[in-house]
């Protein structure tokens, strides 16, 4: 979706301040990122995932007024109440009586189960089951493609010619279209400022994003 | 992979609903009207709503509230830039280490122990005379987090996102440091699950100094590529 | 500039009804709305121009919140503190006591002058002094470049091919930069919604933009 | 042109700033200051703030009521879409004058005295069962006044300025107009000082009628293109 989160390349707004406080200031925002990490360690039956893509469909004028933390609020609520584990009604008067959701038995994540999560080995990358198509030095471009589902590939960089800077390996495709493009070759490109920006980009200057094998094109000549 | 089934390592990025329902722009359909459900209180004070979402799934034990002190305290007490700056520190003192850094700075964090969440998969990237590295996420806020903790709110922000690409040095300039027009400003957009690192330049002046008395120069911003140190 | 003015194409907005009324709902949307047409008709001595401009240098999380004619509130007021004909403190206590801007003796524009003014021929079109490099059927690329001043370069069309479709003459080039690009000749790009939208568009759509010659570069082969 | 002079025809577009002081983004600078002083309010009420312009300027003898009276009187009861219906109508009735149209749409209006600010240099383009024309600026919200008055609401939004160009086919079933696959939608995006009007398709049954009846079937939203004719 070429909604409002794909901000690179936007003018007009103003940079805050480099802040050098943990970023969790508020009691809520420490509850609700908890409560993040906690059902993404463990996740409760029915919850969906995507919150990611919840935040990005948060419409344009809210998106732009919203913390950080704020952003996370919402997508949570989405996903409680898209999972049938809380109605809108219980969330607006939280004291009130409760339905318990029909999940079987069902144990949250322990302090234990959570720590261990963040501790864990996350790569991303997978076993390899094609060749790579390209390699470092090759150039490339980028696909130019709107689609209406999550995507990974920046609008800025769509079109635009680069080359490969360095090969992940495998790693799952995080795009919700095509449905069936299973794991791809990851890659980070690199552009040169002038090939993304025209007389704005600094000579001297690239950029570097990670695309995987389905956004990329051969450069042929 | 398929609709139904989404791991684990993908519960947040993935989205399990279609495509079909996303599509934005048009107010009508069955999505819509769950949307507008979802959202009638859009406008009103988020930390009740965040102090109502807890409260509600505590009660319905869906989730245990030590667990989510046990996030806090992770981010908080444990890992955070003094991970990374201890890097930094042994790669300014040790040649053969950097090197193996810039090749292949995931092996050695795994050997190390220094995975996790949202950045096992990392890159080093070093900052000389002549080069100078920034990261941003321009999508969403990806960071390095079990070496730098959860990133500060500035780079969160939507200026910080949008400008980086397309004026790193105005960029850098609001943030205090000038760079010469002949040094190459490299940007990295962490738009998959490849997570940066910079390593910044070792100030001058700093020789006799210990690994742990230079880990305490390094600044969480300049890991970043935010700033430079003095 | 990249700015949020510059929509197209972007996804995640909700269309509104299709209101049939006039448009000037309030009385202060018939004020601010006469005042424009009013100063546009014979501007002020000081009063500047650009209050296009000025709209879309409006921080985008405000932008998005704003109704049309709140967005000429604010552009109104920039020009006329900027121009020096009134201050913040007079717009804040506008019944308070008023210095006399310096602008010797002017006389605001009359009924008959506003109505002259939008009755007269408004044609854009100026006298050619140049051949146009470009005919209708010829294939040509929109140059990608990002200015940081005013642009009628929508970032939709930068860096995709299209065909002329009609020549239009010259006209008063409005981009802000480059400063020496005088009067341009004018054309229709036509360009295909797969051209521009990759899989989102329907192969049998079309989308037009006018763009001017410095916009447009020659695509050869 | 000169950077002084603005001609009165640029002067709502034409900026008379000089390109780097309104570079975006970065918060520093003179042009920042002022325009903060300039919005401190920016959060205020609109109508009060317009009033207040308004009595300002009035006092200081800078503007005539009686001016911004006749603006609105000109748009709400001289000039509107009957003036482009009526055009409309003649089209559908007069095979020659609809062919001189298609050609040259300004020439023909100047012939007729419908001219005048934003909307001279016209174009008029036609829908046919095979190709329907939607009417947009992505930028803006230029329109031909001269021939349709003031824009909608609706044609002012930000949603039908971002959607029409990416997806004219969805805008305009949210709409009410479902097209067939094979229909072609050519969109026209007004980003110079060429203004377009569509004339839509003639309703059937309406053989008999004259062109005064035949323009009272015209609607607005038609001549933009969004929607057709029953």
């Amino acid at each position: 979706m070429n909604t409002i989160h794909d901000l690179g390349g936007m003018d007009g707004f103003t940079l805050p301040e480099r802040d050098q406080d943990f970023p969790l200031h508020e009691e809520w925002e420490r509850q609700i990122w908890g409560l993040a990490l906690a059902v993404w360690s463990k996740p409760i039956p029915g919850y969906p995932g995507g919150l990611r893509a919840d935040i990005e469909r948060i419409p344009p004028e809210i998106y732009l007024n919203m913390s950080y933390y704020e952003k996370w609020v919402w997508a949570e609520e989405v996903a409680v109440i898209r999972g049938g584990l809380a109605t809108r009604a219980e969330l607006d008067d939280p004291d009130g009586s409760l339905s318990r959701p029909d999940i079987g038995g069902f144990t949250p994540a322990t302090p234990a189960d959570v720590v261990a999560f963040m501790e864990a080995d996350d790569s991303y990358e997978r076993p390899a089951t094609t060749e790579p198509r390209f390699q470092p030095g090759d150039e490339v471009v980028v696909m130019n493609n709107h689609p209406a589902g999550h995507t990974r590939c920046p609008q800025y960089t769509r079109g635009h010619r680069g080359i490969i800077q360095a090969h992940h390996g495998v790693h799952g495709f995080q795009d919700d279209e095509p449905r069936d493009a299973g794991e791809q070759h990851l890659y980070t490109v690199t552009f040169t400022a002038g090939e993304l920006w025209g007389d704005r980009g600094n000579p001297n200057d690239r950029v570097n994003a990670e695309l995987w094998e389905y956004h990329l094109e051969s450069v042929t000549g | 992979m398929s609709d139904e089934k989404v791991s684990r390592r993908d519960f947040i990025s993935k989205s399990t609903m279609a495509a079909s329902t996303v599509v934005a722009g048009s107010g009508a359909g069955p999505a819509h009207a769950q949307e507008a459900e979802v959202h009638e209180h859009e406008q009103s004070d988020y930390a009740l709503r965040a102090k109502a979402l807890v409260s509600v799934l505590t009660r319905k034990n869906l989730i245990n509230p030590a667990t989510m002190d046990a996030v806090v305290d992770y981010y908080e007490n444990k890992v955070g830039p003094h991970v990374g700056a201890m890097v930094v520190a042994k790669s300014w003192t040790d040649p053969d280490y950097r090197q193996r850094l810039l090749e292949d700075a995931r092996a050695v964090m795994r050997e190390e122990g220094n995975v996790g969440v949202q950045g096992t998969d990392l890159v080093i990237v070093e900052n000389s005379e002549k080069v100078h590295n920034l990261v941003v996420c321009t999508l969403c806020s990806f960071y390095p987090w079990p070496l730098l903790g959860l990133p500060p709110t500035w780079y969160k922000d939507t200026a910080y996102r949008a400008q980086s690409v397309i004026d790193p040095r105005g960029v850098l300039k609001e943030f205090g440091t000038e760079l010469d027009d002949d040094v190459e400003v490299r940007v990295w957009d962490s738009t998959a699950e490849v997570r940066y690192l910079v390593i910044p330049e070792r100030p001058s002046g700093t020789d006799s100094l210990s690994v742990d008395e230079l880990a305490a120069l390094v600044t969480r911003d300049s890991m970043i590529g935010a700033e430079k140190l003095a």
